[in-house]
């Protein structure tokens, strides 16, 4: 009896696994189709790219907060890293390979190395430490990149690269370029950035997470989160895991941060603030922790959701602060859900599986 | 000379750090939520005593009662119809809810008070003591916010320690679950928690902006956030530790600007906190605790 | 059932404009909310008056302005950028800040609609894009003017510089005054920064400024930190001469500003709005009307920018049922080949670059006033 | 669901061959003790645990018997002795260390990771047997897939041994209590251990549930040739199944024997049993 109220987790998860797949691609030819013959505005065709990003953005934090279940506060940090690298990686070989498509692949691969190295010095003290302590930490890392990238001086001639910090003292040849320009980021950036492109970093993405979950990495990252104790108590190395997520996390962050700098012409450190830190950690916590189809969408509606509140002008940002305050409390207090709940058969019956 | 002169204006940054860093303090011990609102409760707070004070030419501390009433109703109200709905939701789901909070006051206030910067009148002058033939002074509104903090961090000290209600605050801080079997109201005194966090947030706001004095809808923003870290550096959740992360925090800052580079005192700042739990993962005056096996 | 009639009413609306007013569609973004929200409401404001000035004088063209929210963020910019697309954009006022703008400026580029902006003023604004115009200056020029006047009046010899690390404008303006002043016989003795999030203390700096004898000290930034600069600067007793840029303009109409702090201060503007001509008069005296507010030179930019296509679509004999293709090769044209005179400078001129060429005014504060320094 | 348990009757009269102690301990503390908030939690703890040993730690609440559990497992660092775990010092060693050195354990207050499956509780547990990448992993190399396949039948097996295998795609968060109970147990054999301690494994389970138990632990001691520590309350449970017990009481070992000597003994009865009569 009791058997058969238990739900079945294996089946949930391919399902949703399926499910995820099913509804990117189903997404991504609609959008792709209405973009080609000119049916979408101009506005959601110039969002397509940057919601990508912030999708895989989403499916990496996700990986450090849902599946991994620390706290990150910088996650943006990662994604300046790969930005920057990834941008001038692009600029970088602009000469040798002309064509666009292999020198975007490139530079999201460059941005991701980056950034997992970035990831890697910084998950060595931050792993140390646990709950709403590393979570500060990650925080301050997010500022001290932001910092560091905002006194940053890298320049190219025909000698070779040349970089320094605090201000510019490169000296460049004639014909030479400063690229990154502390403050002033990179500016005049080719747009390489494609909807396609996008859509196959967010599918590896997924197949990356999904398939890691399903593993044993995977199955040791939720150990770690279900019961660190109970974990090391079956031989699980904690730290040697905490840095795999974290790491990989950052890589796709970095992959992302290059998509998306390389979607504008310019790019500057203060974009990868706090602020978008948050907003990053707002997708995964409406989309559901660990639920990449939540996050993905919620990602996406998150990003289309200020455009669409347009009309509204000034009050526009009030009222998306209102949405989010009433979809937290929708999504997470317990009478509310339930009362929905009640609303849907379907889910009646999960609640009371779940109960049981 | 010039070293004391750097740390009287670390001193007096801290000063105003730690005052924030109380507030957020208090209400995560209680309530173990970081409230990323606080910042922009101070925001309010300093409007509301610079329209009693600028506006309506009220004498300011009548503008500071003012301010510490409304942002006491504010506290009492986010609380009620943002954050009480999830006492039993997860952590993340409360933090997101008061980064909303955060955007919808920070909103509210562009709309109400639009984005032109205001001058905040000080809140007592802005005169100075001067000490060894004027070589080092000592502004009146940094003597002020100091005072103002030893007598909050005292005044608190005492009434959780002595008083019922304090008592009944750390017996909700400590176990939520006995502390209602014990007939502790528990929805109450984390209300009353809220209370006391935004009426210190008002005093903050008015010293905030009488020491550095322009008030704008994110104000409180940037502010709130080094607070916060100066909360954690004190060790989240105690009293006189924010006090003393609020003074580090200040005193790291200015002297990060004047002896290593103003344009990585940030960095410095945040690298020095990392340092600091590394050595210390709940703080300085933290409580470390070990879980029951 | 009220609000379907309004929906409908306003359809209607939009129809009978769109069939009989035959309207410019002139669009632009700027931060309408956010920390550097007061920029874009007041180029917004500026190019709405001027809007409705010139609706109102049936002098054969009118305009229909509307304005984009970016947050003062690029991405945003660009979402906004295409909202107005959407919505049917003929010329562009391109964003009100450098960051944002460099971003629209490439898409305007791309999409040959034709952009000036009203105060984004860094060069990858206009670098490289034919159909993309300032109204002012450029940050390098103001950098240069700044040092090359303090070195021509002879102002000081030993200049202090503080600057906002993490802002693609005051970095503009400082590089190029750095630069500059060796060549002129200045030393910039002390050079000190701030960021966004240390921007409330600023002892260490002026110490530093104080300790190492400047006489002057240049303040490339906007006038809200330059604000906490001089009343800190005061409390310490520091009294140095303070050299600001146009971003310093404001200064004095900060609610509760205490007027006295900013006595002395030099500042090159193009806009000053206690001036005495009739166009500066009005526009000051409509602003204040509607807002009151004194405007700034964001608004007198928006302002002037509004004026200037004005000037540029008459003269162009353009209409509005031209697309913006055609409209903006037009403008190229015209824009490289005309004079404006308006509310921030007579004779004003644009090269081919896109950059403007007009007169920066020296101006003194003495009691609370703007004086002409010339 | 109980209608439909089957469990394979073992003999009650164990085959293992004899007492061990002597020639192959597999665990020896000598001198162990710990203290915690000043308190001495545990003091000059010896003990020998044999290789095919089924023993019993037990003693009043308090007594410092899950310590003793959470020093030899390194969740506590002993103050004070040293701990010889197939006669190597494990000193230093982490929780991770200890578990790859061969014990495994269960908790008192059941720590399974909830949101996980049954199957995928145990396979956690068989990470370190596994070989393959992250790369193989996320490419679904032919490694990845023989060895999960493996892991799979493997945990299934485990599970089978409690019975448990319809179970194995269930959350383990919302199994019943006795099942947690037994997949914590099977968990803990998953890492191959050669010394398993369980802490309270009856604790809330009925007499019916606690003699399959009983049967349960015996087959496991038998497939497996380990050795296991059992902290329990249940005196039925511990004196049928331990052929060594030792009493603590305030951190201190006050009698060590066979069941029938520490039944006889005046010292337990009086700290022990004694004042269990009275309650």
């Amino acid at each position: 009896m009791t058997m058969r109220r238990l739900i079945n987790l294996k089946r949930v998860e391919a399902r949703r696994i399926y499910l995820t797949y099913f509804i990117v691609i189903l997404a991504y030819v609609i959008c792709q189709t209405m973009s080609s013959t000119k049916i979408l505005s101009s506005t959601m065709r110039g969002m397509l790219v940057p919601i990508c990003a912030y999708m895989v953005m989403s499916i990496s934090l996700n990986l450090v907060v849902g599946i991994s279940g620390e706290l990150s506060l910088g996650h943006a940090g990662f994604m300046s890293v790969g930005a920057f690298s990834g941008v001038a990686a692009a600029i970088l070989m602009q000469g040798f390979i002309p064509f666009a498509p292999v020198r975007l692949a490139l530079a999201m691969i460059i941005a991701a190395i980056f950034a997992a190295a970035a990831g890697f010095l910084i998950g060595i003290p931050v792993l140390r430490l646990k709950g709403d302590y590393l979570a500060i930490v990650t925080l301050a890392f997010g500022e001290i990149i932001k910092s560091i990238l905002n006194n940053f001086y890298l320049g190219v001639d025909s000698g070779g690269l040349q970089f320094s910090m605090l201000s510019d003292t490169t000296r460049l040849l004639a014909g030479g370029k400063l690229i990154i320009r502390g403050p002033m980021g990179i500016s005049g950036i080719q747009k390489i950035a494609t909807f396609p492109a996008g859509f196959i970093l967010v599918m590896i993405s997924l197949m990356i997470v999904f398939n890691l979950v399903n593993s044993r990495s995977g199955r040791a990252f939720m150990a770690i989160r279900d019961d660190r104790i109970a974990a090391e108590s079956i031989g699980l190395d904690i730290t040697k895991y905490k840095m795999t997520a974290f790491v990989m996390s950052a890589a796709m962050a970095g992959a992302a941060g290059a998509l998306f700098a390389m979607n504008y012409s310019t790019i500057v450190a203060n974009k990868f603030d706090f602020n978008t830190s948050i907003l990053i950690l707002v997708f995964v916590v409406l989309g559901g922790q660990g639920n990449m189809l939540g996050g993905i969408i919620a990602a996406a509606a998150l990003t289309i959701l200020p455009e669409k509140l347009r009309q509204f002008s000034d009050y526009r940002m009030l009222l998306y602060a209102i949405i989010l305050i009433i979809t937290m409390l929708g999504t997470n207090n317990q009478e509310i859900r339930n009362f929905f709940a009640g609303l849907n058969p379907f889910r009646r019956k999960e609640h009371e599986e779940e109960a049981a | 000379m010039i070293f004391l002169n750097y740390f009287i204006s670390g001193i007096s940054l801290g000063s105003i750090y730690a005052i924030i860093a109380l507030g957020y303090t208090m209400v995560y011990g209680i309530a173990k939520m970081l409230n990323f609102a606080h910042g922009d409760v101070i925001m309010v707070g300093a409007y509301v005593c610079f329209y009693a004070v600028a506006r309506y030419e009220l004498n300011p501390f009548i503008g500071l009662v003012l301010a510490m009433i409304v942002c006491t109703f504010l506290g009492i109200i986010i609380e009620r119809f943002a954050y009480k709905p999830l006492r039993q939701a997860p952590s993340l789901a409360v933090l997101i809810t008061a980064i909303g909070v955060s955007y919808l006051l920070q909103n509210t206030a562009l709309l109400l008070w639009s984005s032109n910067p205001k001058v905040f009148p000080s809140i007592i002058g802005r005169g100075a003591f001067k000490l060894f033939d004027g070589e080092l002074s000592i502004s009146h509104i940094t003597a002020l916010t100091i005072i103002a903090c030893l007598v909050i961090m005292a005044v608190l000290t005492l009434f959780i320690n002595k008083t019922r209600l304090g008592k009944a605050m750390r017996a909700c801080s400590e176990d939520k679950g006995a502390a209602q079997l014990m007939g502790i109201n528990v929805n109450a005194t984390i209300s009353l928690t809220f209370a006391i966090g935004s009426g210190l947030a008002a005093i903050a706001g008015a010293l905030l902006c009488s020491a550095y004095p322009t008030l704008m809808p994110t104000t409180g923003a940037l502010p709130g956030i080094k607070a916060f870290t100066a909360a954690v550096f004190g060790g989240i959740g105690s009293i006189p530790g924010a006090f003393l992360g609020g003074l580090m925090l200040g005193v790291i800052e200015i002297f990060a600007k004047a002896y290593i580079s103003s344009q990585l005192s940030d960095a410095v700042v945040f690298a020095m906190l990392i340092v600091v739990l590394l050595v210390k993962p709940a703080g300085l005056l933290g409580r470390q605790t070990q879980e029951k096996v | 059932m009220t609000k379907r009639i309004i929906t409908c009413t306003l359809l209607v609306l939009a129809m009978a404009s769109c069939a009989f007013g035959a309207a410019f569609k002139i669009g632009g973004t700027g931060p309408l909310t956010g920390g550097a929200a007061i920029y874009g409401m007041a180029a917004m404001r500026g190019a709405q008056i001027a809007v409705d000035e010139i609706n109102a004088m049936n002098a054969g063209i009118t305009f229909e302005l509307r304005y984009e929210d970016d947050t003062h963020d690029a991405e945003k910019a660009v979402n906004a950028y295409n909202a107005l697309k959407d919505w049917g954009m003929q010329v562009s006022l391109g964003s009100v800040t450098s960051k944002p703008c460099e971003a629209t400026a490439a898409e305007n580029f791309a999409d040959r609609i034709f952009a000036l902006t009203p105060s984004a003023s860094s060069a990858a604004v206009t670098e490289g894009k034919d159909n993309v115009f300032q109204m002012c200056f450029v940050d390098p020029n103001q950098g240069s003017a700044s040092a090359q006047y303090i070195a021509d009046k002879k102002l000081a010899k030993k200049v202090a510089v503080i600057w906002k690390n993490d802002d693609v404008y005051s970095k503009g303006i400082r590089d190029t005054f750095v630069e500059k002043a060796p060549g002129l016989g200045l030393e910039v003795v002390s050079e000190t920064t701030f960021a966004d999030g240390n921007d409330n203390d600023f002892s260490v700096q002026l110490t530093d400024a104080k300790e190492k004898g400047a006489e002057l000290v240049f303040l490339p930034m906007y006038y809200q930190p330059a604000s906490l600069i001089l009343a800190q600067a005061q409390q310490m007793g520091y009294a140095p001469k303070w050299f600001g840029v146009d971003g310093m303009d404001g200064i004095l109409t900060m609610e509760g500003f205490d007027k006295s702090l900013a006595e002395g201060v030099i500042l090159l503007t193009p806009f000053n709005a206690d001036a005495k001509d009739e166009k500066t008069v009005k526009f000051v005296a409509e602003y204040q009307k509607r807002f009151n507010e004194i405007p700034n030179q964001f608004a007198a930019d928006g302002y002037d920018c509004v004026y200037a296509y004005c000037q540029a679509l008459t003269q162009a004999k353009a209409t509005p049922d031209m697309d913006a293709e055609a409209i903006c090769a037009k403008m190229i044209e015209q824009f490289t080949t005309m004079t404006l005179n308006g509310v921030t400078g007579e004779n004003v001129k644009w090269a081919k670059n896109g950059e403007v060429t007009k007169d920066p005014k020296g101006m003194v504060i003495k009691n609370g006033a703007y004086v002409g320094l010339d | 669901m109980k209608s439909k348990t089957k469990y394979i009757q073992v003999p009650s009269k164990s085959i293992l061959p004899d007492r061990d102690i002597a020639r192959e301990p597999v665990l020896e503390c000598i001198n162990l003790g710990i203290t915690l908030g000043g308190i001495k939690a545990v003091d000059n703890f010896n003990l020998t645990i044999g290789r095919t040993e089924i023993a019993g730690l037990i003693g009043p609440n308090g007594a410092g018997k899950t310590t003793v559990f959470n020093l030899l497992t390194k969740v506590y660092q002993p103050t004070t002795g040293t701990i010889l775990l197939n006669g190597k010092d494990t000193h230093g060693m982490t929780t991770t260390q200890i578990n790859k050195a061969g014990i495994a354990r269960t908790f008192q207050n059941i720590r399974l990771f909830k949101n996980l499956s049954v199957v995928d509780n145990v396979k956690a547990a068989m990470n370190n047997e596994m070989r393959y990448n992250m790369l193989s992993a996320i490419l679904r190399l032919p490694n990845y897939r023989r060895e999960e396949v493996a892991a799979h039948r493997r945990a299934l097996k485990l599970l089978s041994i409690f019975d448990m295998q319809d179970m194995a795609d269930v959350r383990a968060g919302s199994l019943p209590y006795g099942a947690q109970r037994r997949l914590e147990i099977v968990r803990a054999l998953a890492t191959n251990p050669s010394l398993l301690l369980l802490d309270e494994p009856a604790a809330g389970m009925n007499p019916s549930e606690t003699a399959d138990l009983m049967d349960n632990i015996r087959k496991v001691h038998e497939m497996f040739q380990i050795a296991i520590v059992l902290i329990e309350h249940d005196m039925s449970l511990v004196m049928n199944i331990c052929e060594g017990i030792c009493v603590l009481n305030f951190g201190q070992i006050i009698a060590k024997g066979t069941p029938e000597e520490i039944q006889a003994n005046p010292a337990v009865i009086e700290a022990y049993l004694g004042r269990r009569k009275e309650a």
